[in-house]
């Protein structure tokens, strides 16, 4: 497509990867002192920052509001989840004129709080705002899924109950052969971008974006080569978790069994 | 002193009744001895050097300043021999509390709307005219109108401003080299001579009256305070020129009968040659400042 | 205001006499005599001398009572009107939902421009330690103490003798749905036979409130689903429609 | 503004209902409300509405094309440009209600963004037919889209329809120096469809049970609903846009069996823009200009009408209830 | 003044209430071709800021069929809560607010004119007290002083000078102008003399409108 041969003869990608096979994920939690909690992703050439405050009490106008007309009843049984996109205006080739506001940054807000209102516990903290902020400091593809993943690590650095990781992961098809998480120019110049945000353990989808498009029956390899790569999300960032965790307690004087 | 305290009293604690009286005694609450007396009207033209056209009009405590600014631009391509007019009416926090910072106010925009209805109507300016070269090059007129004090009567003082910043403009002449294609992409080719400059015709006179209609009388240029009391407002536009109808401007408020029109038209008619000639020679009595200014 | 006439009452029945017609605001009511001695209802107002429209509708009357009955000596006239939004009027049932709890106070939503407030002692046995069981999104049936245009309406739970009498939190179940005002008024008329005659063969219970609001709790959900329509599509059905309408419903939950 | 409240009740007896496979409006899960598709006066407007089109419970959505000429934009400068706006008006709901105009504040963005990625990044418009000059000048479609009441909900799938049949039946003017030319109507690749499901949990099962599926929810649906997944899909079976959202946990086999009911819809969806585009054509061809535009849709009554006929209404409902 | 007969009608008109079912009154109105949706929300909550103690507050907000709303908006929206402040009777609502959301969908001509009266019809839809009910009415005049009334689009084109105005329906009084061209004293009376013929016609349209919606009603007692 467009001149660029993306999958070479070898079925090897324009970065020298096999289609099955993830960019580099480079993380760390806690790296801030001031939020609650938060954490640093590195997902190939994408990076991200994430933030989370909270749970503290409700401000009135926080960035974005509910997606949906307040319901009565919610705010006073769950936590509401506020969550801001962001990114800078150095990110990407051109400079961008303003690093939110505009609507793909609004959606994005949008699909990142809808996806951590289904995952975190908010049962627990009525009448609470839990804040996550993400910042990408370098957009090179896959934006939405390290943001999710560095969210993820930021929450638990905060300590905030989840009903389990969040991983996200984008898949696309070249030559009709699936190929996973796929970086900027892959998705310019490509065909279709699926992305999928799932639950690690049950593997039940929490949030599932599409775009450009495909036959209904490429869906399924495609999906199932998008999970499998959020399963290889989940262990990077569990061992990342289990290794900060580790340190820490061996820190405050506890032996990592 | 106590007859004076009661009044202020009066009029503060009352002021629909204080001003219910002087009403129905046929005088004014500023001063003015007739119902159908405008103001004191003051012009200067030519103020401001750094526009190509300027007036400030003082009409009572109204204060307004019109200034206007020549750019060059190549014609739109629909209306390859024609230029282009902006108007704008800006009424900013300082001239009244009732405006904010921010966005233009809803009055703002009705009375910049109302400029841009009268320069349609009326015909002032051809647009032709403002055309130097045609499908490559046209004047755009920025006219932009400022209240410095917001006394009531925005209308009339806004398009007398106008007006005479219109009468104070000048264009300067524009040479177009020939035979470039790309002379308006480059810039490089318009010679502009500024010292050679030419006036613009005009080829109507357009004279607003505001009127205030209270228990069915009819207060002419009525002051803020009059305006926020009245039950109506009526502006009537009539041209100088041929005496024709160029606006009649009623925004809601409480129902007139036709009778009242017609006493509305009847009052502008009156009116409106007075204020011409005002005009005029208060235009002609500046001009020469103006000239030495330049 | 100009002096009102007094007016001769044999005048005033002779020309209150002509049927029901439609009217429009601004429309003279030139029957209604210049006095004092008619009561004017809600879509009418006086102008001077004159009774004026002030909304569109079906202009109606009660004629002057014979003397013999001294207790409502005036004639009433009012306007039949359509309407969706409900202004609060002192004494009317209506269904409200609790948006909130507000110190000692729900703040309860009934369809008027501002929410209207029910202290937690308006209902029937509380006590400052025996608050009532209610949280933000349930329904109450409960009647307006206070409505007044310039203040905040006020309901309370119970009549005057402390005791429910119907009123508090709906629960258990039932459905609520909205309709017009006008149906209200012609559901709770004596003439209406549609309540009557559905429940002479589904057995129901039903809150309405003169908000809008109806509440309808058969014994399936089935059930509740056709009565609420029913009630909906009965705005526009005189009496015989009513009835062969809810045969037909009858013997469609039969089974037929 | 505030809108009226849903209460826990009808929450409660909305999903006691569908727990029944019941739906308020007599409706059966799989089943889609009517719809209904007007052109007006001037190329490039539709009118959509969907619901009870016998009542006022129906949603309303109203598109308009228009073109400009512009400037391409630097990374495609052969390409012309689709821009799309969404608005809420203020008869939408309550909430709307609002002068300032906030314009639909989040939902506003969701109907806007899920229009973009279905018409705008799936390229069903030929966009490199727009081109006048290259890297100079190229046409700018705007599409507005104003939502004019919400009452009915379904208001993405109602706006993606009017969105598509306002870019279908609207013709843009032939530049040409010399003569003028007819106005040529867009060229179009494929027309994808948005649709809506929404998705509930079972209350009494334990949470791995499978999930209760409507097609087309009311507002009321939409409000109590765990999640949704909607759906962009041309009738050829091509996925445009997927967009799942919510609190909800989703097996990936569910994905897959109701994008085949999507497909359908846009089938359905698709005849009817392109019947009703073949009769006014006629009309225009016929000149029977008093026969086209909105007024006279007002008129055939076919738009909506707020008498119910009492058939129609007790009878239909009982058909699933 | 030569004036033809024909000249002096106005197109049909049409209106079905009650549509938007979120609205508390509306209508799909529309004179000729040019149709107009209208909404209306009141007496309904206010926001704190623009309460006023002394009436309702009134909001209009008028879309235009396409592009972001401007000046030309603006200002009709002024027109509207003018006429709409001075009908109603807003006393009666202290502290709540009157909404109008206006949607024009096919322009042929009378623009401004239909937005008017679709207000008019949605408030009456609507319930809402009112002192006296408003209808508008476009009148052109061309070159040689022929004057139409409401004319279409086509019809306008060769009008060198337009005018609108609203009447109130108690006295025939009118409540807001809006000219366009310039007219002569004796063509702009002759303009209005017509317009308040067709205003006649109007109000007469209003009444059947409200007879059908309430016909069932007188039927059944």
């Amino acid at each position: 497509m467009a001149g660029y041969e993306l999958l070479s003869e070898q079925n090897l990608r324009l970065d020298g990867r096999k289609a099955d096979e993830l960019r580099r994920i480079q993380c760390k939690l806690g790296v801030f002192g001031q939020a609650d909690g938060s954490a640093y992703l590195e997902q190939g050439n994408t990076k991200v920052l994430a933030a989370v405050y909270g749970p503290h009490e409700i401000y009135r106008h926080g960035a974005g509001g509910a997606s949906r007309p307040t319901l009565t009843a919610t705010s006073n049984e769950q936590a509401v989840i506020n969550c801001q996109y962001s990114a800078a205006v150095f990110s990407s080739g051109e400079r961008k004129r303003r690093p939110r506001g505009d609507r793909k940054s609004q959606e994005m807000s949008m699909h990142l709080r809808q996806t951590f209102q289904a995952a975190i516990k908010t049962e627990l903290y009525p009448r609470s705002q839990i804040d996550i902020y993400v910042e990408i400091l370098q957009a090179d593809g896959g934006n939405y899924c390290a943001c999710v993943n560095a969210a993820t690590l930021a929450l638990i650095d905060a300590g905030i109950p989840m009903k389990d990781y969040v991983c996200a992961c984008t898949a696309s098809l070249m030559n009709d052969r699936p190929v996973v998480d796929i970086n900027n120019l892959e998705s310019t110049t490509g065909g279709p971008e699926l992305t999928v945000a799932v639950m690690a353990k049950s593997g039940e989808i929490v949030l599932l974006e599409m775009s450009q498009r495909f036959h209904v029956d490429h869906l399924e390899k495609v999906m199932d080569l998008a999970m499998e790569g959020c399963q290889n999300i989940y262990h990077i960032l569990d061992k990342e978790v289990r290794a900060h965790v580790s340190k820490r307690g061996s820190l405050l004087g506890w032996e990592a069994t | 002193m106590d007859a004076q305290s009661s009044v202020s009293e009066f009029k503060g604690i009352q002021p629909l009744e204080y001003f219910q009286q002087h009403i129905e005694n046929g005088i004014r609450v500023d001063g003015r001895r007739s119902l159908h007396d405008f103001r004191p009207v003051t012009i200067s033209q030519g103020t401001i050097s750094s526009a190509d056209g300027s007036a400030v009009i003082k009409q009572g405590n109204s204060v307004f300043v019109c200034g206007i600014k020549l750019e060059l631009a190549p014609p739109n391509p629909n209306e390859q021999n024609k230029g282009f007019i902006v108007a704008n009416v800006d009424l900013p926090p300082l001239c009244h509390s009732q405006f904010k910072p921010g966005p233009p106010s809803e009055q703002a925009q009705v009375a910049s709307k109302f400029v841009k209805e009268v320069l349609e109507n009326s015909g002032i300016v051809k647009l032709e005219d403002l055309n130097i070269k045609e499908g490559k090059l046209s004047w755009v007129v920025n006219v932009d109108i400022m209240c410095l004090n917001h006394d009531g009567n925005v209308l009339d003082c806004a398009l007398k401003a106008l007006l005479m910043a219109f009468t104070d403009l000048t264009l300067p002449e524009v040479t177009l080299q020939e035979d470039d294609e790309a002379v308006v992409e480059t810039g490089g080719k318009i010679v502009v001579n500024n010292e050679k400059r030419s006036k613009l015709t005009l080829h109507s006179k357009p004279i607003a009256c505001s009127m205030a209609i209270f228990d069915e009388k009819i207060l002419v240029d009525p002051t803020e305070q009059e305006e926020a009391l009245a039950e109506s407002l009526v502006t009537v536009v009539l041209d100088a020129n041929s005496g024709d109808l160029v606006h009649f401007y009623k925004p809601g408020g409480s129902s007139i009968s036709r009778q009242k029109m017609q006493e509305c038209t009847g009052l502008a008619k009156k009116q409106y040659k007075t204020i011409a000639k005002s005009i005029d020679q208060a235009g002609v009595v500046t001009k020469m400042d103006s000239k030495q200014s330049k | 205001m100009p002096a009102e006439m007094e007016l001769d009452p044999d005048n005033v029945s002779a020309k209150s006499s002509p049927s029901a017609r439609v009217v429009i605001p601004g429309d003279p009511v030139p029957e209604i005599p210049p006095s004092d001695v008619v009561i004017l209802g809600p879509g009418l107002r006086r102008e001077g001398p004159h009774a004026i429209v002030t909304r569109p509708g079906v202009l109606r009357h009660k004629p002057l009572p014979s003397s013999a009955e001294k207790l409502a000596p005036k004639a009433i006239y009012w306007v039949d009107t359509h309407a969706k939004r409900y202004v609060a009027a002192r004494g009317e049932h209506v269904i409200g939902v609790i948006l909130a709890k507000a110190g000692d106070t729900f703040r309860v939503d009934i369809g008027t421009s501002e929410p209207a407030s029910l202290s937690f002692m308006a209902f029937e046995g509380a006590t400052k330690k025996n608050r009532p069981n209610a949280l933000p999104g349930d329904v109450v049936y409960a009647k307006l103490l206070v409505a007044s245009r310039d203040m905040e309406p006020e309901l309370v739970c119970v009549d005057a003798y402390g005791k429910k009498a119907g009123m508090g939190v709906l629960s258990g179940g039932g459905f609520v749905f909205t309709t017009p005002l006008h149906v209200i008024r012609k559901l709770l008329s004596p003439d209406c036979v549609l309540l009557k005659t559905l429940g002479d063969s589904i057995p129901f219970e039903i809150a309405v409130g003169m908000n809008g609001r109806i509440w309808v709790r058969c014994k399936s959900v089935k059930e509740t689903i056709s009565l609420a329509n029913a009630i909906s599509v009965a705005e526009y059905m005189n009496n015989d429609e009513i009835k062969a309408m809810s045969a037909k419903l009858v013997n469609a939950l039969a089974g037929f | 503004m505030r809108d009226v409240p849903l209460s826990n009740l009808e929450r409660q007896f909305l999903l006691d209902a569908l727990e029944e496979s019941k739906r308020l409006d007599g409706r059966s899960t799989p089943q889609r409300r009517p719809l209904e598709l007007h052109f007006g006066r001037v190329e490039g407007t539709a009118l959509v509405s969907v619901g009870e089109t016998q009542s006022d419970h129906a949603s309303l959505v109203y598109a308009q094309a228009s073109a400009s000429i512009a400037e391409p934009a630097v990374s495609r400068p052969i390409e012309g440009m689709l821009n799309i706006f969404v608005t809420y008006c203020g008869s939408a709901a309550a909430r709307f209600a609002d002068a300032a105009g906030t314009a639909g504040g989040d939902e506003a963005v969701e109907v806007t963004r899920l229009l973009e990625r279905c018409l705008k990044e799936s390229r069903c418009l030929d966009l490199e037919s727009l081109c006048i000059v290259a890297e100079e000048k190229v046409w700018q479609i705007r599409l507005d889209v104003n939502i004019l009441s919400a009452a009915a909900g379904g208001v993405a799938d109602a706006a993606s329809v009017a969105a598509l049949a306002a870019l279908a039946h609207f013709k843009r003017p032939e530049i040409h120096p010399v003569s003028e030319r007819d106005p040529v109507a867009l060229a179009i690749h494929h027309y994808p469809v948005l649709s809506t499901f929404a998705f509930f949990n079972r209350q009494k099962s334990g949470s791995n049970a499978e999930k209760i599926v409507c097609v087309d929810p009311t507002w009321q649906e939409e409000q109590v609903m765990a999640g949704k997944i909607v759906f962009g899909v041309n009738p050829y079976r091509e996925i445009c846009t997927l967009h799942l959202a919510g609190q909800l946990l989703i097996d990936k086999s569910v994905v897959l069996r109701y994008a085949h009911v999507a497909s359908q819809h846009a089938k359905s969806v698709v005849d009817l823009i392109k019947n009703q585009l073949h009769e006014d054509t006629q009309k225009r061809l016929a000149g029977q200009t008093e026969e086209i535009g909105f007024a006279f849709a007002f008129k055939q009554n076919s738009i909506l009408q707020n008498v119910k006929p009492a058939e129609m209404v007790s009878t239909a409902n009982l058909e699933h209830v | 003044m030569p004036v033809k007969d024909k000249a002096l009608e106005l197109r049909p008109l049409f209106a079905q209430l009650g549509l938007l079912g979120h609205t508390d009154g509306s209508v799909m109105f529309s004179l000729g071709q040019t149709a107009v949706i209208c909404g209306v929300y009141g007496p309904a909550e206010v926001k704190p800021h623009k309460e006023r103690l002394e009436g309702a507050t009134v909001e209009i907000s008028l879309r235009p069929p396409s592009g972001p709303t401007g000046l030309q908006e603006k200002a009709k929206e002024a027109v509207l809560k003018g006429l709409v402040e001075s009908s109603i009777l807003g006393s009666l609502h202290p502290r709540t607010s009157v909404f109008v959301s206006l949607q024009p969908l096919d322009m042929d001509g009378g623009e401004l004119a239909a937005a008017v009266n679709a207000t008019c019809l949605a408030l009456m839809d609507c319930s809402i007290s009112m002192r006296c009910l408003f209808a508008s009415v476009e009148v052109t005049r061309t070159e040689d002083g022929i004057i139409l009334l409401d004319p279409s689009q086509k019809q306008a084109t060769k009008a060198v000078a337009k005018a609108t105005f609203v009447f109130e329906s108690v006295n025939q009084d009118v409540l807001a102008s809006h000219l366009e061209g310039r007219w002569s004293e004796k063509a702009f009376q002759a303009g209005l003399q017509a317009a308040l013929d067709g205003s006649k016609a109007i109000f007469q349209f209003y009444r059947e409108t409200v007879k059908r919606k309430f016909s069932k009603e007188l039927m059944m007692k």
